[in-house]
């Protein structure tokens, strides 16, 4: 079993979250209010069967995107795996988009091609949720290349860093092996972040992972500096630590790997029964609630929050959420005789399939800005 | 080539079939053990080892760590070593992280050592799209292992061949490849108390008929059950050839068929370019080039990543209606 | 179909060829970088980089360490990210532990995310038996991988061929999997020094005849022209035509030469299980039944893992004798 | 450029190895010109062309097996990469058996269907030489798990530990990472022996590998304890270190890894120019050489050695070699009617290939004692 940790002993005084405005901290409590709200709906829209296949919520886990993105900017590349609406909405993806994505419409981000596992967002440099466990490591390491190699080789560009998140459970494939070394070689400035949320699936990371209460053992073996969040769930003290870990490996183009601890409420994905862990443990999590942490922090510390306002700006992340899921639900789905072979090539070339021919796909109108 | 079956009245769960038959097995041979991810204590991923780490404990149902190259690995060389693995990948689309052990090591084995070590282990899992898992969850690995020589490779449509065809894979002195379906898993079927085995290599004939011949493995076999009713209607006969296995191929079968219906459409969940299809196709102008009336058809998902969307995915994997026409198409009808 | 090259009396190698098409694209686009195994101090492991690293430098051209999953993946995100990676694999045989990122991400990205990137990256290599390497490292990955929507496969049969298709390639807005030989890096042939490139699916005619359509790609395409050379002289006479890619595969050409042979062997160096070559001929049926004379024959490796013992490799690969004795096959002479 | 490091320090009266009898140390010595001169002899049949493919001699390295092969049992299995040819003799397998399966014979250790890269060895439960870097590794853990789970759920065996070499580019590849993982979790008894010789063909260690100069932090990463022995030159050395690193891991069944430095005297394989390294460089290990190193403890510390005994040794081994050269000559190269369709499978099913049918292989009758 984990046990949660409570943001303790940290000076909310003077951490790097102190220095900024009210408005940057509004900005985050309706971040992490929009994505709860968000999946809140995309549950009910599952069990309703608007949503189908593989679906993995983020509840709990909000405050990892939220603080650590505060410390990026948006060229910064992201990518993530597959428990991806949050980082989609916390990088500024339109909620509608993301959910029409996992209804399978046309106006999804993807065009409903890539459903929930899987959100691209080009103007917002999100790379993608991944579906296969640990294969957005590798990625995450060319990234931090490109960037790199734009800044120094084609002098485009500034310093960039970009941040790969990756579950517990995918510390235990050997892309991340090979990746993290390669960020070791050749320097490259991505930013390995563990999801630690204590379990893949029904597994407890100490019956799956080696060094499970010394995450930092796995990034010394590549001699990259490691940072280790226990109060995950806070995302002041998210931020405080991340800022300045994030502005070094940006400085000295370096890499590094933070083992971040969070908690999912929800099960693996929809079909989980989730034998594997107590309602208490599951309870002392929700005591330190990122929204309730934030929100307290705002009223109590900060002044700068009233229950009212607060309730003022549920309502209005709802409307934006419900918007989402009407707009989701009136899309159009998209038509097999022009969508099933677009997207295939970029540059459809005939006979390259006995089934073909391929299409030039429409560029996607609600996300990529830039196409 | 068989079209017998044990006589039953009762039903069970394709994934109650492959549970029987891993429980059987192990409590005949100690050396059986099965390794994968969320075996024990989760039951199975859906539930297929549901009860086995009860009866069979922590030694022999082992739950492994997201590591399918090292524990397929660790599997083949256990195998070297005298014992009888089963692993279980979550899904085949998850062993290709693991191409590697899977294609250069067990398969090959036998003959880079001339003979001194084989493989007999059994790789299992789901297969293949439906689902809306999109397109790294969909993968139809038929296509693109089964050009592999040196392991068996069984693709069960029904409970009765999920049981019988495992137990056989078990037993078996060579790597199997064993490919099941999610789609499936929740299926009922007669299945016998009894013991029985199926061998590799003979074809069941799950309906006759005189105008065409239709293969198939796998979960498309069911849609060509679908399209022979439909098509019966319209006094059109298939023969409705399940090859359970494809590798070894029973083209005997085959091969007998069409020289009665001169006429073959094959039906192939996995993309079409060089898929197991094409290779039924060309065994058939091989053998029976000269009794073919029209060219044989090919019927697969469509040459495309899986789509996501159920509208799409619907349309991109076979499915009755073009089954229907394609028949239809070598008879002239289309 | 093409017949025409560009006429000159420049004699270079293959490698030289590959490393000229490197170079030039280099220099005319500072995105393109080339990245692998000893590729960079060591001059290449078969020397096809040799000199690059002193014109490129060292951030240009890369050595990684043996981590082919993992710089596969860095190539396919810095392609996404707007750069040009050239991945070299030591040999092909090594894809097989990066096949997640090969197959999964590269082919697959632009469909996943409806459109907004896709991956223009060229992964290459040596692929096929030859000079008894044995069975892990003999990989013909045709066989495996051009069941994979979503990218080009080329795969040259001479310098002229690997120069032109190199440069398209590398300028290709998708994924490319160019498939060199080890076997033919030291074979000379003429190559211009004008700029020229060659487009993805157009065959090329190597030899014209009435008798027989001889169908291959890389390597082989050699010891069928061996093979034409021979039969001509019991006067059979042999189209050979040269594929060049198989993804695009230039089909019309070979449908207008088998309605004016009648006859089709296809030669093709992976195993025969639901290979290329079924692939062929499954089209060939598709497009052109009525016009064949003879069942399509297939010219394939043996159904073996790789041998390492000189004889057996000769016996197992595709060669001259194996070829003659098809064609004569499909003309009834044995 | 790695640095030579010499036995010194070691108190060579007390070790393991000063408590065994002289004739095991006169037979490491044996063993060890065993492997020299039949290296010897295949560099020149590679020259003669009567040996093709690739082809890694283990010229330098030849303490590393008898060192530590000196602390295993023969039930005890062994498997490496396809720098193997001193891993089969030092196993015992019959010099005859290694020069004819690198001629291609049917008399080779497997029939001539593997070569140089795959040396097995059933009676001597040498699992293989292997080809793909790194392979061999979760086969490693695999040999582990089987001997553990004979000794524990069937009551069969002893206590067994494995050895799994390595070289240091293999260290990079990812199926390394999931093997030590699965080996710490599953607490296997294996041994990873990292055959530390400085280079991966061309690329220095520190080049390629992350921490180079501490690979113990690579074993930490999973909990896996670590013996790093610098002078893996001296057969006597790495015994000591060894012989009780290995014991605790049989005992305890559990795992260990072992960077073990050793030198590469000839290039990577026979087509290696060696612009990577300087003459100076190979000099310096030349000095350390386990032959003379072991030969002169012989003579000087244990007296039971005289240069003519040595001269005499020589003799007789090279006697052998010059043997195993004229049987391998002699040898019947595979016939393709019997042998190409045979060993595919052990039980050949009808219709298993469009270009069989598969036969059943002859044992193998060299080295294959219990088929
Ligand atoms: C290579 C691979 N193996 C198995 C799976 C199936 N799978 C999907 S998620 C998952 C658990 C991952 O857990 P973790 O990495 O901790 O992420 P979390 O779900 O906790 O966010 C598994 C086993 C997969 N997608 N890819
Ligand atoms: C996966 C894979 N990639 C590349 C190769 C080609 N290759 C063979 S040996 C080698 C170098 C390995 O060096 P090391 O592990 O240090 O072993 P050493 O040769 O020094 O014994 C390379 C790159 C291979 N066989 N397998
Ligand atoms: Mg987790
Ligand atoms: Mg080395």
């Amino acid at each position: 079993m984990t046990t949660a940790t409570a943001s303790k002993g940290r000076d909310r005084k003077t951490g790097a979250s102190a220095m900024l405005p009210d408005d940057t901290l509004l900005g985050w409590l309706r971040d992490l209010v929009l994505i709860r709200e968000f999946e809140i709906r995309t549950m009910q829209a599952y069990s309703n069967a608007q949503i189908g296949g593989f679906c993995h919520v983020y509840n709990g886990q909000e405050a990892v995107v939220v603080g650590t993105f505060a410390a990026t900017i948006k060229d910064d590349p992201i990518i993530t795996a597959y428990r991806d609406h949050g980082h989609a909405l916390a990088r500024g993806m339109d909620p509608k988009a993301c959910m029409a994505e996992m209804f399978g419409k046309t106006t999804g981000c993807a065009k409903g091609k890539g459903g929930s596992m899987h959100m691209f967002d080009r103007p917002n440099n999100l790379f993608g949720g991944h579906g296969i466990v640990s294969a957005q490591t590798p990625l995450g390491a060319g990234l931090a290349f490109a960037t790199k190699y734009e800044n120094e080789v084609l002098g485009e560009g500034e310093k960039r860093i970009s941040l790969c998140f990756l579950g517990d459970g995918a510390l235990n494939q050997g892309a991340l092996h090979e990746a993290m070394n390669l960020a070791g070689i050749f320097s490259l400035p991505v930013i390995y972040i563990v999801e630690n949320n204590g379990y893949s699936m029904g597994t407890a990371i100490h019956r799956g992972t080696t060094m499970s209460d010394k995450l930092e053992a796995k990034a010394a073996a590549y001699g990259i500096e490691s940072l280790t969040i226990e109060d995950g769930m806070d995302v002041c003290a998210i931020y405080d630590k991340f800022k300045p870990f994030a502005d070094a490996c940006r400085r000295d183009q370096k890499p590094g790997f933070v083992d971040l601890k969070t908690y999912r409420y929800q099960g693996h994905s929809m079909s989980d029964p989730q034998k594997y862990r107590s309602k208490d443990e599951v309870g002392s999590y929700q005591e330190l609630d990122p929204i309730l942490t934030l929100k307290g922090q705002l009223i109590e510390d900060r002044g700068c929050l009233t229950e009212e306002d607060f309730k003022a700006m549920q309502k209005e992340v709802r409307a934006i959420v419900r918007e989402a899921v009407k707009f989701a639900e009136n899309s159009p789905s998209p038509d097999p005789r022009t969508e099933l072979y677009s997207d295939v090539f970029t540059d459809p070339l005939p006979n390259s399939s006995p089934s073909g021919p391929y299409t030039h796909g429409e560029a996607n109108h609600l996300t990529r800005g830039d196409a | 080539m068989t079209t017998a079956m044990i006589e039953t009245t009762r039903q069970i769960q394709y994934r109650e079939a492959l549970r029987e038959a891993m429980s059987e097995e192990m409590r005949a041979d100690k050396r059986v053990f099965l390794l994968g991810e969320e075996v024990a204590e989760y039951n199975g991923a859906y539930k297929i080892s549901q009860g086995m780490l009860d009866e069979f404990g922590p030694k022999r149902i082992i739950d492994s760590p997201i590591s399918e190259n090292g524990f397929a690995g660790l599997g083949i060389a256990a195998a070297m070593h005298g014992l009888r693995p089963i692993i279980e990948f979550m899904s085949w689309s998850f062993s290709l992280v693991a191409a590697d052990q899977i294609l250069n090591n067990a398969p090959k084995m036998l003959y880079m050592s001339g003979g001194q070590w084989g493989c007999p282990i059994v790789f299992r899992g789901n297969d293949g799209a439906g689902g809306q898992l999109a397109s790294t969850h969909s993968w139809c690995v038929e296509g693109l292992f089964a050009n592999v020589p040196g392991m068996h490779m069984a693709i069960p449509s029904c409970p009765y061949d999920a049981k019988g065809l495992l137990k056989t894979a078990i037993r078996c002195n060579d790597p199997v490849f064993f490919l099941e379906s999610e789609r499936m898993l929740g299926d009922k079927g007669p299945v016998p108390e009894e013991e029985y085995t199926i061998p590799f290599g003979e074809a069941i004939l799950r309906a006759e008929g005189d105008d065409c011949t239709l293969v198939s493995f796998g979960r498309p076999v069911n849609f060509c059950i679908e399209a022979m009713v439909e098509l019966a209607k319209e006094e059109i006969s298939c023969d409705v050839l399940d090859m359970r296995t494809i590798r070894p191929l029973d083209i005997d079968s085959i091969v007998r068929s069409v020289k009665k219906t001169g006429r073959l459409v094959v039906v192939d969940q996995s993309w079409p370019f060089a898929s197991p299809a094409t290779e039924v196709i060309t065994q058939v102008c091989e053998r029976a080039f000269d009794y073919l009336d029209h060219q044989p058809v090919r019927v697969n998902s469509d040459d495309v990543p899986t789509p996501y969307a159920k509208e799409l995915e619907q349309a991109y994997l076979p499915h009755k209606g073009k089954i229907i026409e394609a028949v239809k198409s070598t008879l002239g009808l289309v």
